[in-house]
């Protein structure tokens, strides 16, 4: 399925771009995780936490084919 | 996707005094608060490695954030007897001195609002997905993280 | 009989949002801060027995309360890491809306500005010698006391 | 000795003044607030705390001879 992905911080430094569309054959979103390391060797350094249509959600979730958001650490305030 | 009808918290640049001078006036009619609590978010000039902080840059996931002010608020009135609750945070460049999250609560009483505020920062600083990139004065930069 | 010299924190009539704002403007140029927390008194038109508080009639033991709200400031600069501490109450009629007092915290960190600011309000409530006529919209009016 | 007497609030409500200076021949504040029953009897419904130079004081503290101070309930705030 096609997903909208989404970069923010320092994780957008290094994916180079801050949204991109991909066409994932993955059910899970540590599926798609491994995906996006074999793109960006990079991230494997980074530390994140991932949601789905805007909530958090744990790497054994179902990809919904809903936005995906890679966050960095939250710095509000 | 989710419904994205919730209020924007986001200004974009620095919250002036001026705006919160306006907000706490007009909170002048409102007879029954006899209690305000207020926390700004002024950003630091901190001296890392010897260089120093003059400004953060923020971004956001914005629905997702302005989402999650809306949780929080939610929360915050189901927890508390609160007579009014306000939240704005900024978006772009916010210069060292200068305030970046301006978080407003009232009540009739005044136990309930320091409850209330204290509740409602940590729950923003732990929840909210902004983003802070600290520029130093040489244009080098890091990236901020909530303790 | 003791010596006088403790800052005036009294002010004539209610406390203006300009005066607030004011206040916090000054701040930005402490970049060493992170955190402000503020409260606000506000007068409440309470309704009693039917008949509405208008304005609240505030009097002290000046020099007693001046003294106090001294012994309270060096308490929390020993207590807490604060970088400023500003408080003011007002003397005089305040209106129902209007504010009568203002207690302004500052530190690097935020944590230190919620248990600052409660442990001085308290304290203020507690210790200080401030008297409230509460006058109600026919004239009449009674005492309050704080809870 | 001659002592200097302030009252607030309701107090001063009920002792038509603000200020008085007594001529007092009592050690203990006790003492003193016994002469001032018997001047306004209206003082024995009263709630009150009494200061001595500006600092609170049991019943049976010793009168110095400084500014005594008779307060209602505060209502700072």
């Amino acid at each position: 399925m096609l997903i909208t992905i989404k970069y923010f911080g320092q994780i957008a430094e290094v994916t180079q771009k801050e949204e991109e569309q991909l066409e994932v054959n993955k059910n899970s979103v540590s599926g798609l995780l491994n995906t996006l390391y074999s793109k960006y060797s990079d991230l494997k350094n980074k530390d994140f936490q991932i949601a789905q249509n805007q909530e958090l959600v744990d790497l054994d979730a179902e990809l919904t084919g809903a936005e995906i958001a890679l966050l960095p650490p939250f710095a509000g305030g | 996707m989710k419904d994205k009808k919730f209020k924007n918290v986001f200004k974009e640049g620095a919250i002036s005094s001026n705006f919160i001078e306006n907000s706490i006036y007009k909170h002048q009619t409102k007879t029954n608060i006899g209690a305000h609590n207020i926390f700004l978010g002024q950003v630091r000039a901190d001296i890392i490695d010897g260089k120093t902080v003059s400004a953060i840059e923020y971004t956001a996931y914005e629905d997702m954030a302005n989402q999650k002010f809306h949780e929080i608020r939610e929360s915050a009135f189901k927890k508390f007897n609160l007579t009014c609750m306000h939240t704005y945070h900024s978006l772009g460049t916010v210069k060292a001195g200068e305030i970046c999250l301006f978080v407003f609560v009232s009540s009739p009483r005044r136990k309930v609002v320091f409850e209330a505020l204290e509740y409602i920062v940590e729950a923003i600083k732990a929840n909210v997905p902004v983003f802070g990139k600290e520029i130093f004065e040489d244009e080098s930069h890091q990236w901020k993280k909530n303790k």
